[in-house]
């Protein structure tokens, strides 16, 4: 995978923070520029040419992203900030009429933050339940549990598609089945896997997936929700505003249609722009190449950790992708992390937003290592040399 | 390497594997918790003070090697020292782990000296200070460095 | 004001829709494309320097705005993607307990869309009432009537500091006393005003303040709000996710402390670096000196203007800032933009997101042209020569 | 200039000012509103259809003179005609606008194949026919050409 050229920051530094945020091609910071210094505009609004162009630009990547996840009408793609805010956006959209007092909502024990607190948020508002979809030791979804765990109160499914701490991907579109066959929709946290695997949301069948634009190599500011048009339809209108309206009177509103109607305000135009390119970047790589060439660094970057004594590798899952989690005897990440970081290395350390997982394996805090098209085997090899010194400041030999 | 020599002293990941004062006081006139989000750092700080002296000082929680070992040497070195000389000694010690000054003779404190290179590490240098500056002010939400 | 090297953009195009988005000077643009070259990492998360130093870079502009804008406490300040969001997040967290049913929101009637709905979305639900509060014939606030609305169930004012339309400045300072007599707490709209005005939220004493980056220069995708402290703390939550928490566990989450209560997940960091850089290049400028700049314009594009036969121009205060709207005989606004357009000049057409301010002068639409720093006098001739060819087209001279 | 006066022909412009079959059916069959939030474009289309011919038709609202003058001259070209013949023709007006190709003869609507040096008044033209094309498959909802 010949991309380093692309990424001039990684001159700098071994960046294995993928998972929080990829760097940036040069050709996505290009149009970004390109953008303002050719086509600034408002969308949506002016009749005059620059606007119309903006526009224009602007809706071809919805396009695009209907065509990145496979799905079935661009309508159903809307912008948002990010991940989280696609959730909430969901979460909030539906308890004003789906989710109602005393019904259930499913999310698994190895959620992020973003797919937790959105729907503990609404369900103490309404007195909805939370209930946990436990996972084994190795870092999977018990399918039988999961399974038991619907009642006719169920009202929801929220799962992520990738754990961003242990790498697991689960299998979803069987959890979508089982959650079809008891009448419950599906929210898809798609954060941790739009950037590493083709995403197909038409197969898989969901009812909502979120992503978030900065996690695969486009802009901050960017995410996306997709949802079904049937679901879209039956949502209320998420904010109020300009664009996300048909006609405004002090005696009665109408809103505008899909996917309109959850767009209120100026859109972040110049990083959807942005996206557009990134994803035109991923196309041109190819989203198969880039799953194995990930694969073939998670293997090998395993295979050097587990050499290493008393470091614990959490999440074991055969059906796993490029991020590492572990701690080492009891050095705390954070320290693990200062040490790489003097060494150049950018690993996180910490909860990772994912407290309860935490609780789930007892541990306070791990240290993650996640990968991007961009990072090679020598970033292994660095890494593994930093541990080494951490081993050395506290007094221990690697053998 | 010789930041992190600097930073990582035996003193400091000796205190941080056996912190000193590392338990309960069950005659707490005073308890704080303090937490630091970011990296997960959080001990809960007990404190017995009369007339304006800390007569007793314990905490106990978990966090990175800096945390641990500033909250023992932090609880060894204001026991006994009145409330004024507290919070005076924090304020050097802030200036030490800063800016690397020292004004006055800090003790075993200045072994955290090597912190002022690792800006990053300033905040789990002083949870333990805050945590103690919260009880002395008697607040009662939780302490946060983030 | 010697700015226009400054714009590129200016060079193919004559814009006078600055109230719709501005344009962006160079060094707002150069400070984007540094930061993915150079700083790019997620914020508040990594324990490595990048990270340390993006977080740090994002943290300044809070202050940057905190000072732009004269509030207390950098906490104060909140980033939001834009004005809109940040209304419908007051709006949304206030109707958790502050606002109730059959309680009563006052709002003008020249507000902006994104200063209706959000209010009407509320209301609906909970039942509340909106109450508008009337204007005059040249576009002012009846600060009488606004005094007689209060009743016992007044429990929100929103009101628009600066008419996007009328361009009206209006007399927020005595409203808000007017209001704080009925303890009222009063939301501004500042949208039209931080990029023309010195905006000082202390002095004015207001309880909220919101507006966007991209009316100022700055990039899109970020908008801010301002909230005096004692209403951030009372308000619950507004989404959920990363940032936003202190400890989450499926049974209790803690929130974080202000401002990131209110900013669940990652922010657009690039971008918020970007409205810090128009700050300081407003500040450079100096904002006294940006309002008598276009101050001067309008007050040479309105003479100009009253020349055209059959011109009307709606907005007469003498209050009044950069933003002229007006219609021209029966000619519909949209073939006047089209045809202004043609030459080369960027205005407004159409209902501005306004349209009970259209349905209060009876007109289906406005052309509107507003000015931003770079405008000239120049511009102005260009404009009036566009319109004489408009009347050209439809066959009648401008004498 | 010149691509000004293609597009405001005097027919568009006279056509805007006053155009034809502006008036409200009373026995229509058939009522439809059409809409565009962009420009606030606005009209409602009264049909009288029968055994698939439209035997009249006539609208009123407001709007540009491209949007006036497109209603109007769409109400004269497929009054008389059978759901087919006008659909056809709205495939071909559309050509006309977009491409400024036209196979066949439109008669007065070639008018305005101005429209398609300027992409953005598309929207204009084409409301009227959108607003009949729903009328004729029965929708209920407001057209909207945003
Ligand atoms: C699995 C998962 N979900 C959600 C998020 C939140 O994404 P964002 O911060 O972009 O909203 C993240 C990223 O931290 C993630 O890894
Ligand atoms: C007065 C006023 N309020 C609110 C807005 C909405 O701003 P944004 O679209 O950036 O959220 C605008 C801009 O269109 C405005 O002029």
């Amino acid at each position: 995978m010949n991309v380093r050229k692309d990424f001039p920051i990684l001159e700098k530094i071994i960046y294995l923070d993928s998972g929080a945020t990829t760097q940036k091609p040069r050709c996505v910071i290009d149009a970004i520029q390109k953008f303002y210094l050719e086509d600034n505009a408002n969308i949506h609004r002016g009749v005059y040419e620059l606007s119309q162009r903006a526009t224009k630009k602007f809706e071809h990547v919805r396009e695009q992203v209907k065509n990145f996840i496979h799905a079935e009408h661009s309508h159903e793609i809307i912008f948002t900030r990010g991940t989280t805010e696609s959730i909430n956006l969901v979460a909030q959209c539906l308890s004003h009429n789906h989710i109602q007092k005393d019904d259930e909502i499913l999310i698994s024990a190895m959620e992020h933050h973003s797919n937790i607190v959105p729907w503990q948020l609404i369900a103490e508002k309404i007195g909805a339940k939370i209930k946990v979809i436990p996972i084994t030791d190795l870092g999977e979804i018990e399918l039988e549990s999961f399974r038991k765990l619907f009642t006719a109160k169920t009202k929801m499914v929220a799962v992520t598609h990738v754990s961003n701490v242990l790498g697991t991907v689960n299998p979803i579109k069987e959890m979508i089945r089982i959650a079809h066959e008891n009448n419950v929709p599906v929210l898809v946290d798609g954060a941790q896997a739009v950037p590493h695997l083709s995403v197909n949301v038409t197969e898989l069948d969901c009812d909502f997936y979120a992503f978030s634009s900065h996690k695969m190599y486009g802009p901050t500011g960017v995410g996306v929700l997709y949802g079904k048009t049937e679901w879209l339809k039956k949502m209320p209108p998420y904010q109020g505003g300009g664009d996300m309206i048909e006609r405004v009177s002090f005696e009665k509103t109408t809103y505008n249609k899909l996917p309109y109607k959850f767009e209120a305000g100026t859109p972040d135009i110049s990083n959807v722009i942005g996206l557009g390119v990134a994803i035109d970047y991923l196309n041109q790589i190819g989203m198969h190449a880039i799953t194995e060439h990930e694969k073939k660094l998670l293997a090998i970057a395993t295979e050097e950790l587990k050499k290493i004594p008393e470091l614990k590798i959490f999440g074991e899952s055969e059906n796993k992708i490029g991020v590492i989690s572990f701690t080492l005897n009891d050095i705390h990440p954070h320290d693990i992390g200062t040490i790489l970081d003097h060494e150049n290395i950018a690993v996180r350390a910490g909860h990772h937003c994912a407290m309860p997982l935490m609780q789930r394996f007892n541990v306070p805090a791990m240290t993650r290592i996640s990968f991007g098209i961009y990072n090679t085997e020598k970033d292994i090899e660095n890494l593994i040399k930093g541990l080494k010194i951490v081993h050395e400041v506290f007094h221990e030999r690697i053998t | 390497m010789n930041e992190l020599r600097e930073l990582y002293q035996e003193m400091i990941i000796e205190h941080g594997r056996h912190p000193r004062n590392f338990c309960v006081l069950e005659n707490a006139s005073c308890k704080q918790e303090g937490f630091n989000p970011l990296c997960g750092d959080h001990l809960i700080l007990f404190l017995i003070e009369k007339n304006g002296v800390i007569e007793n000082i314990s905490f106990q929680g978990s966090g990175c090697a800096i945390s641990m070992a500033s909250a023992s040497l932090m609880t060894d070195a204001v026991k006994n020292k009145s409330i004024k000389e507290a919070e005076k000694l924090f304020q050097q010690f802030h200036l030490l782990i800063t800016e690397n000054k020292s004004e006055e003779n800090l003790g075993k404190l200045a072994v955290l000296a090597g912190v002022s290179e690792f800006p990053a590490r300033v905040k789990c240098a002083t949870l333990a200070w805050h945590t103690l500056k919260a009880a002395l002010q008697n607040e009662t939400q939780t302490v946060s460095t983030e």
